[in-house]
């Protein structure tokens, strides 16, 4: 898409990490701290899409003979794209599995003792 | 035939072997390692009986590779400097061994323990590799630390721990230290290697140190740092007192031991690795000994507690072993090296004695006995023979070494070489009156006075401690009426470490060069470098006199040394 | 680079202003909102707009992928969740205002403030994609998949029976 | 249509990671098959797999570095001896679990295969230079460590611990991602090594991206390897996880973590002056914290939780000097040092393991009384791996703190070398406080819970990795010269 520089992909992404952090530190509720984990994750992936779409990196390169782009570099960023979806699949199996494991255990999840961030 | 290995390694092979046998057969373990203990004192007389005199160089030595990547060997060996310090070693530990004969709990992982604080003993002072050194200096922490911690008085836990907090801070950037010197050795000499006969050729033609800066400083004050420590010297002594008080009586006869590492670490490595960083650094350090003399002696006035007072009358007299060491004079050096072999058995006996008395009354405080003369006359006849000869009554041991120390202290004084003067020597002497003052007062309040109702039962020596003492009182009376038999085996190797010191790079005596010797005898040779005309056995007195380079026969003088301003700026 | 030109203003790039300005709402949503049912709501539409950005970047599998699995099954998974757990005890989602939000809001608006001065300005004359357009055609991500990264590919078959045996682990009722 | 060539296969990189694979996915099989029976096939099964894939590794020592699968996964000297610390340490840990598992009524006998699969992301965390692998990796070790953490169901110390350590584990992550999207924008590739040449390109964009990309990425790094500022789930999560699997975290997965970070800062030598400050002071901090706020702890697993944090302070220290000189520094230390971090923790888990009995656990250090008359073996390795943690000689700790010294001299850095000397001397009180209590006999009645001599199996263990601890200081040299670099 011509016309939209990478930059506003990345203030995009960055916006959403950004929220996604302070989504983490502010929220109590495992649930949504884990949402707020995933917004992070796909923070992560639109990151790694606008990159490789741009290839700004290779950009010197490319421009002069185009045959120089490895295609290790141009697919690099969609195959992690593609694991990091596979991985938040398995994540989100185990990390629901756990809260519910925990609900079961004490039929409460929203834990004020689980603070995360204190020893 | 590996009689340095064979030495070292014969304790800790009990100790294993101790460490194996069923908890239930205690008494048989006590017998086993009895007579490891006295296996391995008469296998070290046989080993000193296979040295010869008239050479200040390493003999006996023995070379194993061991981490051939890091250049760190398995390398022994004995000089001067170690000679009386390895007897002393296999004589108290046995007779540590012998006192913990009748310990109710568990005699037999004591004994083991003591086994393995022996081979350690051994190996840090045989040991020619600095990590091999390093690695014994520290194997005898954690024996040593239960050895307080279980079978110590009521506040066993904390003296261990300080016991053991303090060397191993001290300790631990040694470690930094001898990581540093083999990484400028490597810089220096295109090979990295931790042997100490290797490295301190570079020191000797010096080009170690040459344009490092202030590393000299750094590295030396990082050795001289944990060896104060472990000496006790005067800012580091505090772990002393309250380990000797604390730990079951066998503590301090074994860290009576332990305590000439440090005074023996600065002869072995302090003088001969770091020549310059050691002469610059001689006012802090006789600075510390004049005090620590000092401080010692006033402190064991106030102290109640025999071993207390025992602790820091060996900070005093250890105070002497510094003094004579950093005056870099013949007759300071000599004084040093005797000194620590007669405060190791006037000490040892001393500490054998208050341990007869603990073990018939369960305490230390002198004030609760008295009069016990009456009941107790050898004992009490032995006692005061130890501490005349701790105080330092000529003709017997002790005297030797604080006379010479003296003698050098002053002669350095004279001469001018710091500019304290004679100053250092001068407090030092009223450490001497004061020692005689607390240790008389203490035999006075002990065993004169009023014989107290409860100490009307008190029992003379038995024959079984009569005889460990007696051998100590020999040595007491041995050491004073026959010094040279005592100095002339350590003589030329305390005159290299001091020539090694205050010569000039070139002038310094190479232990790896062994077509290099010192003249001994007496006269304006002494302490001259020979060079003998090939590579001959070791231990052959020399024949040659063709004296190739003159040597420094007195203490430099440091305000006249253009970097004495560097040696000021260190501290 | 090539010299800065002023931005142009193109249809594509109001159409981008457009659905990011819609993504970064319903990402605040997801943070802001005190009911988790609300959170995830927008979570999917976040994900649903992120799946449209992905066509935009020409990366059309991808986007597929995102809307199945991220939007499809995920976040049906944790609507699930969420559900169950509301029938166990209710209200226990609701989170009460908090005396930490704003202070956490405001630094994260300093962070992303602080971060985005920092690197974004030097990428603003970034605006030729250099990738070739079908890139992200399946046939392209498919190869790439089962040669290059074929090791990681087979690798995930093991985290997912690891996700597979720990979930039912977790969550099997007897033990 | 781009073109990707086929990559070209040698199987002799991946055959080691395949049999932990396959040998965890017979022990499903057979649980499958017959369910809570007990587990000795499965354990025997697991232990074989694992030295079969040992001595896969062991018959590769030597060869010459390559790569294959596409440059994704490596052999080099690191990544074999890694992978052997990681099978072994696996295998002792699994060694002292059956008897663990019983006494702790943790009936999962798919706690094997799961802790061997972790292991697999170990190993490949640990053999590859491509940090999308290194991501898989990490996320196949993480979240099976997530659900071992949970495996005691009963327990909400363990469920919460679980839930505590998987969030922030996912956490972490995101920072990792994002590091890495960064590091792949700034240098168009996932391999570690173009990051140095992207900073010879010498865009200043790029380069500011790598920065960012190379802080989140150690913030991320960070977490997993609970340096200071990140380390607050360590204790609870060490205190809260079965013991078996604290003793896992605490070594496994650091090794994997230290291995990762070791090749990110070999390769961003060219941005040393950004990250030597920042990781210096980390270094300090988590070297001094995590000894500092051990003192004050009772509990032996919190205890070691965080003599763990201040040993990844040490590493760290050891990995900073890699970074700074990577063509004098090489991966000896670390080798060298996680070697012997892995056997002396793992070992000193198996004797706090010893704490579990029926159902329930104790760990405090009065549970300690009396081991030496009950079991004088057991408290004979206590004291070697509390000699090892202080790093007394002459034991394996010993050498491997002297390699670090070494390095960081090398390296010059010697602030923080006597930051760690200052480090270690805070270290001696409460590490010998443990062996103390070993020693002190047992006043109280028989019935206490108390930690009495376990199996033959988790005896074993502690023998085992006792007789590494040591016998890795006498066999120096062939070590290092089997393990390391030259």
């Amino acid at each position: 898409m011509n016309g939209v520089p990478l930059a506003a992909y990345l203030a995009l992404g960055l916006f959403m990490f950004t929220a996604g952090v302070v989504g983490v530190v502010i929220r109590r509720s495992p649930i949504v701290i884990f949402m707020c984990i995933e917004l992070m994750l796909n923070a992560v992936n639109l990151t790694f899409l606008a990159f490789a779409r741009y290839q700004f990196s290779t950009a010197p390169a490319l421009a002069q003979n185009p045959e120089l782009a490895t295609s290790n570099s141009i697919m690099g960023g969609q195959m992690m794209v593609i694991f990091v979806m596979a991985v938040a699949a398995a994540e989100v199996a185990v990390g629901l599995g756990i809260i519910m494991a925990i609900f079961r255990l004490r039929q409460n999840i929203d834990v004020d003792e689980l603070n995360l961030l204190k020893g | 035939m590996p009689y340095l290995s064979i030495l070292v390694l014969l304790p800790l092979f009990g100790a294993i072997l101790l460490g194996i046998m069923p908890e239930s057969r205690q008494k048989d373990g006590v017998q086993l390692g009895l007579v490891i203990g006295v296996v391995t004192f008469l296998w070290s007389i046989a080993t000193l009986m296979q040295l010869k005199a008239g050479t200040f160089h390493f003999q006996l030595v023995e070379s194993y590779p061991w981490i051939e990547s890091l250049g760190i060997k398995f390398a022994l060996g004995i000089d001067g400097i170690t000679y009386w310090l390895v007897f002393l070693t296999t004589l108290l530990t046995l007779v540590a061994m012998a006192f913990s004969h009748a310990q109710k709990v568990r005699p037999k992982t004591l004994i083991a323990l003591i086994l393995v604080v022996e081979t350690a003993l051994l190996g840090a002072f045989l040991s020619l590799d600095l990590i091999l050194f390093f690695s014994f200096f520290e194997l005898m922490l954690l024996p040593t630390y239960f050895m307080v911690a279980i079978w110590g008085g009521e506040g066993r836990r904390k003296a261990a721990a300080k016991f053991l907090i303090y060397t191993f801070a001290g300790s631990i950037f040694m470690l930094v230290g001898i990581i540093g010197l083999a990484l400028q050795a490597k810089t220096a000499g295109g090979e990295l290697t931790f042997g100490l006969t290797q490295i301190q050729v570079l020191a000797a033609n010096g080009s170690l140190w040459e344009g490092t800066g202030d590393l000299q400083k750094w590295i030396f004050w990082s050795f001289a740092i944990a060896l104060l420590v472990k000496t006790p010297s005067f800012p580091f002594h505090s772990w002393m007192p309250d380990f000797y008080a604390e730990a079951p009586i066998i503590g301090p006869m074994i860290s009576s031991v332990m305590i000439k590492l440090g005074t023996f670490g600065f002869l072995r490595f302090c003088l001969p690795l770091f020549p310059e960083a050691s002469v610059g650094a001689a006012p802090i350090l006789l600075s510390l000994a004049a005090i620590g003399i000092l401080y010692g002696a006033v402190v064991a006035i106030i102290q109640t507690d025999m071993r207390r007072m025992i602790a820091y009358s060996s900070v005093s007299h250890m105070g002497f072993v510094l003094l004579g060491i950093f005056s870099f004079t013949h007759a300071g050096i000599m004084g040093a090296g005797i000194q620590q072999f007669a405060h190791g058995i006037s000490t040892g006996l001393l500490v054998l004695l208050v341990g007869y008395l603990v073990s018939r009354k369960q305490t230390a405080d002198f004030r609760s006995f008295g009069g016990i003369k009456a009941n107790a006359p050898i004992l009490a006849a032995i006692f005061l023979f130890a501490i005349l000869g701790s105080v330092g009554l000529p003709s017997l041991n002790g005297f030797v070494g604080e006379f010479l120390a003296l003698l050098g202290a002053f002669e350095a004084g004279f001469n001018g070489s710091y500019g304290f003067g004679a100053g250092f020597a001068i407090l030092a002497v009223f450490g001497v009156v004061l020692a005689a003052a607390y240790l008389l007062y203490m035999f006075q309040r002990t065993f004169y006075g009023e014989l107290s109702e409860e100490n009307r039962t008190f029992k003379d020596l038995r024959p079984q401690e009569l005889f460990p003492a007696l051998i100590f009182a020999a040595f007491v009376l041995w050491g004073g009426l026959q010094p040279t038999v005592f100095l002339r085996p350590t003589e030329l190797s305390h005159q290299a470490a001091r020539m090694m010191a205050i010569g000039k790079p070139g002038d310094r005596p190479m232990w790896d060069d062994l077509t290099l010797e010192i003249a001994s005898k007496s006269g304006p040779n002494l302490g001259a470098l020979v060079r003998v005309e090939a590579i001959r056995e070791v231990g052959v007195p020399v024949t040659s006199n063709f004296v190739v380079q003159p040597a420094n026969l007195h203490p430099p003088v440091l305000g006249k040394k253009p970097d004495s301003k560097t040696a000021e700026a260190d501290h | 680079m090539e010299t800065s030109a002023p931005l142009a203003i193109t249809p594509e790039l109001l159409l981008f202003g457009g659905i990011a300005t819609a993504a970064a709402m319903a990402a605040v949503g997801v943070v802001a909102f005190n009911n988790a049912v609300r959170s995830a709501l927008c979570l999917v539409i976040n994900f649903f707009l992120l799946a449209f950005i992905y066509f935009t970047l020409q990366a059309e599998t991808l986007g597929i992928i995102q809307i199945v699995v991220y939007t499809g099954a995920i976040m049906v998974l944790f609507l699930f969740v969420i559900m169950l757990l509301n029938l166990g005890g209710s209200g226990l989602l609701q989170q009460k205002g908090d005396k930490r939000m704003p202070v956490a809001i405001a630094l994260g608006v300093v962070l992303f403030g602080l971060i985005a001065s920092q690197l974004l300005p030097g990428l603003m004359s970034v605006t030729k994609p250099l990738a070739p357009d079908n890139f992200g055609a399946p046939q392209n991500v498919g190869r790439a998949l089962f040669t290059q990264y074929v090791i990681p590919f087979e690798a995930v078959s093991v985290l997912l029976l690891v996700g597979i045996v720990g979930s039912i682990l977790l969550a099997k009722r007897r033990i | 249509m781009l073109y990707l060539p086929v990559p070209q296969t040698e199987w002799a990189l991946i055959l080691p990671i395949l049999m932990v694979v396959l040998s965890g996915i017979f022990g499903l099989v057979v649980e499958m098959v017959h369910p809570k029976r007990d587990n000795n096939l499965i354990v025997t099964a697991s232990i074989i797999g694992l030295l079969m894939s040992a001595f896969l590794l062991a018959v590769q020592f030597g060869a010459p570095p390559i790569r294959s699968f596409g440059d994704m996964v490596l052999r080099d000297p690191l990544a074999l001896s890694m992978q052997f610390i990681i099978v072994i340490g696996t295998a002792l840990v699994i060694l002292f679990s059956e008897a663990y598992l019983r006494e702790k009524k943790i009936p999962f006998g798919e706690f094997y295969p799961l802790i061997l699969w972790s292991a697999t992301g170990a190993m490949l965390m640990v053999s590859t230079t491509n940090l999308l692998l290194i991501f898989v990796g990490l996320e196949i070790l993480s979240i099976s460590l997530y659900v071992l953490a949970g495996l005691c169901r009963t327990e909400e110390r363990s469920e919460e611990s679980a839930m505590k350590y998987f969030l922030l584990g996912a956490f972490a992550s995101g920072f990792l991602l994002y590091g890495i999207a960064f590091i792949y924008g700034a240098t168009g590739s996932l391999q570690l090594e173009s990051i140095a040449t992207a900073l010879q390109i010498g865009n200043p964009t790029g380069r500011t991206l790598l920065m960012f990309g190379l802080a989140m990425l150690l913030i991320g790094l960070g977490f997993k390897a609970s340096f200071v500022p990140f380390h607050q789930w360590t204790p609870d999560v060490y205190e809260g996880a079965p013991t078996n699997v604290t003793a896992y975290m605490a070594t496994v997965a650091k090794v994997a973590a230290f291995t990762a970070l070791f090749r990110l800062l070999g390769a961003s030598t060219g941005l040393k002056e950004f990250w030597v400050p920042v990781l210096g002071i980390i270094a300090v901090l988590t070297m001094l914290g995590g000894n500092l706020m051990a003192l004050r702890q009772t509990d032996i697993k919190r205890i070691l939780a965080y003599s763990s944090i201040s040993h990844a302070g040490y590493v760290l220290v050891a990995i900073m000097a890699h970074g700074i000189a990577p063509d004098k520094v090489g991966p000896n230390a670390i080798i060298y040092y996680m070697a012997s971090y892995t056997l002396m923790t793992i070992g000193s888990f198996a004797i706090v393991s010893l704490g579990a009995r029926n159902g329930k656990e104790s760990t405090s250090l009065h549970d300690l009384h009396g081991m030496w008359q009950r079991s004088p073996a057991v408290a004979f390795c206590l004291i070697v791996f509390v000699a090892s943690l202080i790093g007394l000689p002459p034991t394996s700790g010993f050498w491997g703190k002297t390699l670090i010294f070494s390095d960081a001299l090398t390296a010059g850095l010697t602030p923080l070398a006597v930051v760690l000397a200052v480090a270690s001397i805070i270290s001696v009180y409460y590490y010998v406080n443990i062996a103390y209590h070993a020693f002190v006999p047992d006043g109280t009645d028989a019935d206490t819970a108390r930690m009495r001599p376990g199996s033959l199996a988790l005896r074993s263990a502690c023998i085992l990795c006792a007789a590494g601890v040591i016998g890795t200081v006498i066999f120096f040299t062939p070590f290092i010269n089997a393990f390391g670099a030259k």
